[in-house]
């Protein structure tokens, strides 16, 4: 079983040995990191390919349609044939844009897609890096991915664009703090920012310990990846394309890639903090990780075959209104949690009970808040034939 | 409340997302998909296509007389007087009963395919094909009375408005 | 009430207004257009008939007319008062505005106008509203030329009129 | 308070959720609407025009073009028109086809309504697709009677143009059957989703006495109350013989539109039950139609129907010539526009959007 789980470890290591034999250290250690980071792309733009498909497949069949099934058996080449006509289409600058912000956006944007890839931990001893903020340095990196969209949104000189681009910073920002506090409270209970040591210190997975701190980041996860119901920064129908209204061919590419280098990565990450990341019975690590990968983003994929978007201000407030004030609480109680009970079963139990604790409390005060509106609306829905 | 309607949108999606791979209502024999299974329903179109009902009305077609095998039409311009649309101009000689057709030039980019020409006729000697699949390369889409006598062979009719009866 | 009774108290009301009642399948009476506000209004306000279900204009070669069918939602009559404007006028065509009035009237007004060539004065926003401004003529009018244009002929100009 | 300037945004002609080439130029400050104007004519085909230079069979081809939606109660309100300026009886059995397809017509254009309003929420067109499929079914019923799916050309003054073919009845009672599951399933996927509530409720409210005002028909002014269908006051066709109710809603915000909507269609499936089981047998067409046509009686006449859209009517002037002299067209779409500045001023872009969608619109109908 070992030799499965870590093959790819073991693979590194060899090839390592085998360049030292000719190369010396530091030049072999500097080929194969460099190696490393190359397989990091690819599996990021493989990830791209699959996802693509595999959203277009699963929504087609959620509406009673094939998906895309022509190019390749079940289509799947139609990845490839995507990127062919994205590629030879001709790149529009539009008159009047500042042609410099404008050509750097998109590279800015998929810089800081690929950058979150060094730290992800893919199996045991399968990553890039393993960095002891390695949590931080997400964090961090992804906030260029803002910077990039709002450098899309001014320079494009349209005002789609450029709505599209106030929204996003109004809303990832706004997510940002509900998402940290969450993350803040896998830290404390595990005391360690490495993603590494997060999978390791998870013999039970946070999802089940920590519910209601899972809800909030899986929430606002998916406002960061601007997904269904949180996708105000394309929001077809009303922004046309939102900040890339004015971009095409490759830089319209780069944005694209960029959005689901994210979605993985942003797996990869919800894998990592709450599902115990490669942690599994019997298959080898890596399988158990890309498995709870895909079954995340077969969830968003769910969600957005059915979900209408979320209305600007009422996306705000839920972020300020509801999820920062949860994730404080979520983090209050953890924190609570942790100082008090020391670690194991015990801890564990006490924390999945304060959690549904917190769910009932939330429950109840939402009840009591809109027990008038619910009222009226529940009236009008059963009395609609 | 409280996203159980949510939970409802997610089943209902769900739903269809499994019965997608149990149920096609999809083509069979010479019948239209059948609305009441479940499944998917999409018509690969180039490799499937549908069957047509008899009262189709696709390009113009020509007919002929079952006996003589001569071109029905006795160019007396009543289809030309019915098409709202200017699509039809017709040329024949000979005067009464043994007028003929000359030419018939019926311009496809301009019809609207209503059938009021069929209508007008009381000869019965044009009538509605089956075609549909009328896109071309080619500009040139004025069809003369060569190519609407072919599409009546090909449909081996001799009588109009059969199907409407 | 019926269309009857609404027009005795017209005729009662304004007597010198009524020009015509001709004989045709819905009901009609034809006024002058200067009287058209204040006949709509006591229509509208005392008669009930509040729903101004079409307004248009038909070219008569001899004269223009306007045309508002009328019905009661609230009295829900199943058949229209028809209200013409007989405008002699065939040059400078104008009719008072039932806008502000009855709201609806507004993109049927700008048609009539856009179409038909027939000013309605005092309409909130009079400009064209299918045709571009700068179209020559109105094609709805029997004097219509029916010819090919060129393109410098439907060439358009700037709209005026309240930005919004 | 800080003043900020206000921008002006062209929403459209070419945009996703305009429904065709339609143009909206919104003044905002912020994402706050503070002024709407609709620019409209992007697709004036001149049809009243044409209108004028065809007989009045000419005409019925053209009239499938104002709104494709709907292109069987387009005929049908002509047919009205022209009957009543003729005096022409309509056979009953064709007053019954006429009611069953306006019906199917109904469902459709609801359907539809239903369906662009969802993917305008941003539901990326799953409701829309399967109300796509529901109507799928109803175009093989058009096709299989008329020939085609959405130019219908169908019903002519004095009755319809041929007979129900065989096998119709039975497949429109087999999708009746069905349909009423599809209702019930779009009302379990669509009714309660909170992300709908929360966007719907109270936006883009008209209240009763604006309806009115605005001369706005249809579902939107029932959505707002006032209960006035064409059906039960008019009487025209056969309508009275059917037992069915003429739902409304209160508030008449788009939630209310949108469940207008669901609403209606169930009254549309009673009726289609009712027709399919009570229809008659006999000619389809009256024989003095088409004499009477070609000599038709100088004068006017207005007939008006209640289309899935509003009131939709035709007032046909003849001077006694083969040809109409005047045909005007009261467009559901355009009027039912008119008190868009009431319902959209104070709200964001996001709802002017599913506002339009609402009201449910048909560009082609709009311009003519």
């Amino acid at each position: 079983m070992d030799v499965l789980n870590l093959l790819f470890v073991n693979l590194r290591e060899a090839i390592t040995t085998w360049l030292a034999g000719f190369l010396p250290m530091w030049a072999a250690e500097a080929v194969v990191h460099f190696g490393v980071g190359l397989i990091l792309v690819v599996i990021g733009l493989l990830a791209v390919m699959v996802l693509t498909l595999g959203e277009r497949k699963v929504i087609g069949r959620a509406q009673d349609r094939y998906g895309p099934n022509r190019w390749g058996p079940w289509g799947i080449l139609t990845p490839v044939a995507d990127a062919i006509k994205m590629l030879t289409k001709e790149d529009i600058v539009p008159e009047g844009a500042d042609y410099w912000v404008h050509l750097l956006a998109p590279m800015c944007a998929i810089i800081a897609a690929v950058l979150i890839y060094a730290v992800l931990p893919f199996g045991e001893g399968m990553w890039g890096t393993d960095l002891n903020i390695g949590i931080l340095y997400i964090v961090a990196i992804a906030s260029l991915g803002t910077i990039a969209i709002l450098m899309a949104g001014w320079s494009s000189n349209n005002k789609y664009s450029l709505l599209g681009a106030f929204r996003v910073v109004a809303q990832l920002i706004s997510y940002e703090i509900p998402m940290l506090l969450s993350i803040v409270a896998v830290v404390l209970l595990t005391g360690s920012m490495s993603m590494v040591e997060i999978v390791r210190q998870q013999s039970v997975p946070h999802l089940i310990t920590m519910p209601m701190v899972f809800f909030v980041y899986l929430l606002a996860a998916s406002a960061e990846l601007y997904r269904t119901p949180f996708d105000m920064i394309e929001a077809d129908s009303e922004l046309v394309a939102g900040f890339f209204t004015e971009y095409s061919g490759m830089k319209f590419v780069m944005f694209f890639m960029s959005e689901y280098f994210n979605l993985f990565a942003m797996s990869a990450i919800i894998t990592t903090l709450f599902l115990a990341g490669w942690r599994g019975p019997i298959l080898p690590g890596y399988v158990w990780f890309f498995f709870k990968c895909g079954v995340v983003i077969f969830f968003y994929w769910w969600v957005r075959s059915m979900m209408p978007r979320i209305r600007i201000d009422h996306l705000l407030n839920l972020a300020w209104k509801f999820l920062v004030p949860l994730a404080l609480v979520n983090l209050m109680v953890v924190g609570l949690v942790d100082k008090l009970i020391a670690d194991g079963i015990v801890q564990d139990v006490v924390l999945l009970a304060a959690n549904i604790v917190v769910a009932i409390v939330v429950i109840g005060l939402l009840a009591f808040a809109s027990r008038k509106t619910r009222s009226k609306r529940l009236q009008r829905i059963t009395a609609r034939r | 409340m409280f996203g159980l309607g949510i939970v409802k949108g997610l089943w209902t999606t769900g739903k269809h997302f499994v019965q997608s791979y149990l149920g096609h209502t999809g083509l069979r024999e010479g019948i239209r998909p059948d609305p009441t299974l479940g499944g998917l329903f999409t018509v690969q179109y180039p490799e499937e296509k549908l069957p047509m009902f008899p009262r189709f009305r696709g390009a113009l077609m020509h007919l002929r007389d079952a006996e003589t095998g001569e071109p029905k039409c006795t160019a007396c311009g009543l289809c030309v007087r019915a098409c709202p649309n200017d699509v039809i101009a017709v040329d024949g000689e000979g005067k009464g009963r043994d007028r003929k057709v000359t030419a018939y030039h019926y311009n496809l980019a301009r019809c609207l395919f209503c059938r009021l020409c069929v209508e007008a006729c009381t000869f019965s000697a044009i009538e509605m094909s089956h075609e549909y699949e009328l896109a071309s390369y080619s500009p040139d889409l004025v069809w003369g009375l060569e190519k609407l006598l072919a599409i009546g062979d090909k449909y081996g009719v001799h009588e109009a408005g059969k199907a409407w009866e | 009430m019926t269309n009857e009774e609404i027009l005795s108290k017209l005729r009662e009301r304004f007597p010198e207004v009524v020009v015509d009642v001709p004989e045709l399948i819905d009901f009609t009476v034809a006024i002058k257009p200067e009287a058209v506000v204040d006949v709509a209004r006591f229509l509208h306000d005392e008669c009930g008939l509040d729903y101004l279900a079409l307004l248009t204009a038909v070219d008569q070669t001899e004269r223009f007319e306007v045309v508002y069918h009328l019905w009661s939602i609230k009295d829900r009559t199943t058949e229209p008062f028809v209200l013409k404007a007989y405008i002699e006028d065939k040059e400078n065509p104008t009719v008072p505005s039932v806008t502000p009035l009855w709201r609806g009237a507004s993109y049927q007004e700008r048609e009539a106008y856009d179409l038909m060539g027939i000013r309605f004065e005092g309409h909130p926003n009079p400009k064209r509203i299918l045709l571009w401004e700068g179209f020559p003529g109105h094609p709805l009018r029997k004097d219509f030329e029916n010819r090919t244009y060129t393109f410098e002929e439907l060439k358009p100009t700037r709209p005026t009129g309240p930005e919004w | 308070m800080l003043r900020t300037e206000t921008i002006t945004l062209n929403l459209g002609p070419q945009h996703p959720s305009t429904h065709g080439v339609f143009r909206l130029r919104l003044q905002l400050n912020g994402e706050t609407v503070v002024g709407i104007e609709p620019v409209m004519g992007y697709l004036h085909r001149g049809i009243e025009k044409l209108c004028e230079q065809g007989t009045y069979v000419q005409v019925i081809p053209l009239t499938d073009r104002l709104d494709y939606v709907c292109s069987m109660t387009n005929n049908q309100a002509y047919a009205v028109a022209v009957e009543k300026l003729l005096g022409l009886e309509v056979p009953e059995r064709a007053e019954y086809i006429r009611v069953i397809m306006a019906e199917l017509t109904r469902i459709i254009n609801h359907m539809m309504a239903v369906g662009f309003l969802w993917n305008e929420l941003g539901a990326y067109f799953t409701p829309a697709m399967y109300c796509f499929r529901a109507r799928e079914h109803i175009l093989d019923l058009f096709e299989m009677t008329c020939g085609s799916r959405m130019m219908c050309n169908y019903m002519r003054p004095g009755g319809v143009s041929g007979d129900l073919p065989e096998g119709f009845l039975p497949a429109a009672k087999k999708f009746n059957d069905y349909f009423k599951g599809v209702i019930d399933q779009l009302e379990t996927f669509l009714n309660e989703n909170e992300v709908f509530l929360a966007r719907a409720v109270d936006v883009g409210v008209l209240p009763a006495d604006v309806a009115i005002n605005a001369s706005i028909t249809g579902p939107m002014l029932r959505a707002s109350g006032v209960a006035y269908d064409i059906r039960k006051v008019d009487h025209y066709s056969v309508y009275d013989r059917f037992d069915f109710d003429v739902p409304t809603c209160s508030n008449g915000d788009v939630y209310d539109r949108y469940l207008q909507h669901i609403k209606e269609m169930w009254q549309s499936v009673r009726i289609i039950e009712q027709a399919l089981d009570g229809i008659p047998e006999g000619e389809v067409m009256n024989d003095q139609a088409a004499k009477a046509l070609r000599r038709p009686p100088q004068g006017e006449a207005y007939g008006r129907i209640e289309s899935p859209k509003g009131e939709l009517s035709f007032y046909v002037v003849s001077d006694g010539s083969a040809n109409p002299y005047r045909v005007r067209i009261r467009p559901p779409s355009q009027i039912n526009l008119s008190a868009l500045k009431e319902m959209c001023e104070g709200h964001k872009i996001q709802d002017i959007v599913i506002i339009l969608g609402s009201i449910n619109l048909t560009m082609a109908d709009l311009d003519r």
